[in-house]
This record gives C-alpha cells, structure tokens and sequence, in this order.
C-alpha cells in the first residue's frame, strides 16, 4: 500500500508502474484523478477558480487513509492500493488527488476504488480553499459527498 | 492535566491559533465539555464552539463524539467537516 | 471521443492529457486498465497464461464501442471518454485495454467507466486466444460479465 | 442474391474459413435460415450451425437476433460470444 501527501505533482503511468510492481497476477487496474475545475458554473464566471490551497492535519491523514484502505480490503479482493493526495496551492486543471486499485477483477477493482473516494471525501482531514475573482473562500462539504458514502453502509 | 489543541482550516484562521498546549480545568471530561469552555474565550470562540457551527474533533488522530473522554497528554483537535478529494 | 483499435501499446499519463486537452470544467477522470494476467490460480501453475492473442472485428469494433459510450452519455454527464483496446499477441502483465471517462464530478465519471467496461465485455467484437502450458484456448466468455451488465438495465 | 459472410475467432478456425461472397438461395431470408443452411455443409459445420453452439450474428456490423432478415449487399458475420476487455 502506497499513501502518500505530497506537495509535487504525480505521473500516473509512474504510479501504475509502481502499483503492478513484478505481480503477474493482476488483471484489473481502476483509478481516478481529481482535478481542480476552474469553472464550476457556465453561468457566472466571477466564481472562476484561480487557484486552491490544501490543506490537511499531517500524523492523522496518513492514517485516516490507512484505515480506508483496511476497510476496502475487508469488503473486496484488493492486491494493492495507491492513495496520493496533493497539499498546498494548486492551479487550476492541476492533479489533486490519485486512488489506484489493483486487483484480479475488475469488479472489485471498481468498487474499492470508488469507496475509497467517497470516504476520503467525507472522513480525511483535507480541507480545500478556493482563490476566486471574489477572493479566498473555504470550501464547503457537499451534501452529495455524504450521501455517497452512506450508500456504501446500506450495501451489501 | 495538560493536553495538547489543535485548530485546522476555518478555525484555524478566524481563532488565528494552530495550536496550543493547555492545562485543562478538572471540571473538563470530554470533548462537549472541552467546547463550551473554548466558547467563552471571545466572540470569535463563541461563534465556533457554541454548538452553532458543526465542529468535528479528533483525539490522537481519531475522529471522536463529543461525549469522548479526554485523557492526559492527548492531542485534541478541532476543525470544520472535510473537503479533499 | 476517442477510439483506437491498435497493436502499439498505450501511455496512461499521455492518454489522461489528450483526454483533458485544454479543458478546465473537469473535475474527475475515472480510468480502467485490464493487464494480462499471467496467474489465473494460484492452485494450478499449469494454467500460467504465457501469452494472449487478440482478435477483433473491424469495422464493427468501432462503432459498437461508439455506441456503447453514446449510451453512457445518454445516462451520465460525461465531458470527453477514451476508449483504446490492444489487439494481436500480447505477453504476460502487458496492458490490454484502457477505458478513461472524464467529467465534472466524480459520481458520473466512475458510473460510465465502469458501464462502458461492462458493455465492451459483453458486445463488442474482441476475442481471445490464450496460450498455456497445455496450448491454445479461446477464452469462454464468463457468467459473471453478463450478469454486470445485466445489473445496468435493472439499475436507474 | 449475392452477400458477404465473416467468420470470427473459434469459428473462423474450425471452418477454417474467414470470408466468402455467397450466392443465397432465394428460400433463406433470415439468419436462422443462412445458420441452418451452413450447418448442411459438413461436420465442421453441422457442430457449429446446428444450434448446439451459442453463434452470434451481425448484419453490416450490428449484432443482430436469428430472426433478422437478409438483404442484398448484406455483410453477414457469425462469430462466437465475445471475450475482449
């Protein structure tokens, strides 16, 4: 398992590499990458985005992801996992986080890899500032984040 | 006993405290009892910790209820429901 | 959109930043990649698949894979999707397929990635030949790939 | 009439027969028809056409049920359930 919180960019083709490392059993590779919008609203362009600080609670991330990643074996066969959630002031279009599941199937691959997503969300200490026309605004939680993760509990 | 406070995010910027060792009141048990005490600090405590914002807490890492008891040299933090991803 | 039936092997990270292009109202790309597995069980090494053959249908390919991401339009808010599916010998851990869906938000990029690899299991016009210790076999196709797709017309 | 018929994958190699233009007798008008047709041509055939085998069916690349009918100029192609990603 690979958690990392970095202030650097990431290349995905690098983590896919890392990820499969030697293994010849693995046939299933679902990931996703987050990126800041710059526009949220073709509407009204003064909430353009400029740019977003992250920031996060260094000691309890690693092992808030840790632990997400233990629940998400518990519920899938997993072979291995890449979690990397960038901090600090990223532009707009740039890479913020990476989840990467490796597995048999790819079903399992999938589904770990969208709970993963949905608890990151709603359960580890990121919190986003958004630099707009209008100034710097905090972020609010999306009650769609919520309900998101509350259908993984009402699965299975 | 003495504990450790962290501040995160929104808190962090409108209570401008990151963090702060405390000697904790004898009176304070848990992390409900740890708020209302904070909220009595000024306007900028009241606004946070009153019960009218949602608060989420962590001890030693771990997010906890407000009815969890604080225990000596626990690092207690304090910040705003999360946004990465 | 793009679809690319092709031998060359593909770079995600290339892939990831044609899909973007000079978008900034993409806020998720959900990715799959199916590897060749070497290791079918762990119980059985005589199964070891050495390499894996690949046949399509040209012509039909295309658009049946077009009309599969046309249907995931239909249902989802997608931005842009990539689909490239390698054809002809195939070693061990190469990588067989990417299917990449990008849109604003994370629901609807994870939900049509994971429909189009549904669908492209089940009608797109691919075959495959693995070759093992024992010689050659075409791959039957699996029960549980019908049924994930079976799911889509009973969900929504 | 005249038509093109594909075969694909197992079927291809077992015929061992990937393409031919055919002449169709005026009395086939579906693919149930053409499938029965085929199998009349040998045992390679027979195993295949006879309805033992799962044998899917696209007309000018659309897949297609066994009731479908045929058309002059029609690119026909048999092949067996398919197995990429």
């Amino acid at each position: 398992m690979k958690i990392s919180i970095q202030i650097e960019d990431f290349d995905l083709t690098t983590e896919l590499a890392l990820l499969l490392g030697k293994r010849t059993d693995i046939g299933a590779v679902a990931s996703f990458v987050g990126l800041v919008r710059q526009v949220t609203s073709e509407l009204n362009h003064e909430n353009d985005v400029f740019s977003m600080t992250l920031e996060h609670y260094p000691g309890m991330t690693e092992k808030a992801l840790a632990a997400i990643v233990k629940q998400a074996e518990q519920r899938w066969k997993i072979i291995d996992a890449t979690i990397i959630h960038r901090v600090g002031v990223l532009q707009a279009a740039e890479q913020i986080v990476l989840v990467a599941v490796a597995s048999a199937h790819r079903g399992d691959a999938f589904a770990a890899c969208e709970f993963i997503m949905d608890y990151l969300k709603t359960e580890a200490p990121f919190w986003k500032k958004e630099t707009t026309a209008d100034g710097d605004h905090w972020v609010d939680p999306k009650v769609t984040d919520g309900a998101a993760r509350e259908r993984w509990k009402n699965a299975e | 006993m003495m504990i450790k406070v962290l501040y995160f995010a929104r808190l962090k910027e409108s209570l401008n405290y990151s963090t702060e060792e405390m000697l904790l009141p004898s009176n304070i048990k848990t992390i409900l009892q740890l708020k209302t005490h904070l909220s009595a600090r000024g306007d900028a405590w009241t606004a946070i910790f009153s019960g009218k914002q949602v608060v989420r807490a962590a001890i030693n890492h771990a997010l906890v209820d407000d009815t969890e008891v604080i225990k000596v040299g626990d690092e207690v933090a304090f910040f705003p429901p999360v946004t990465g991803g």
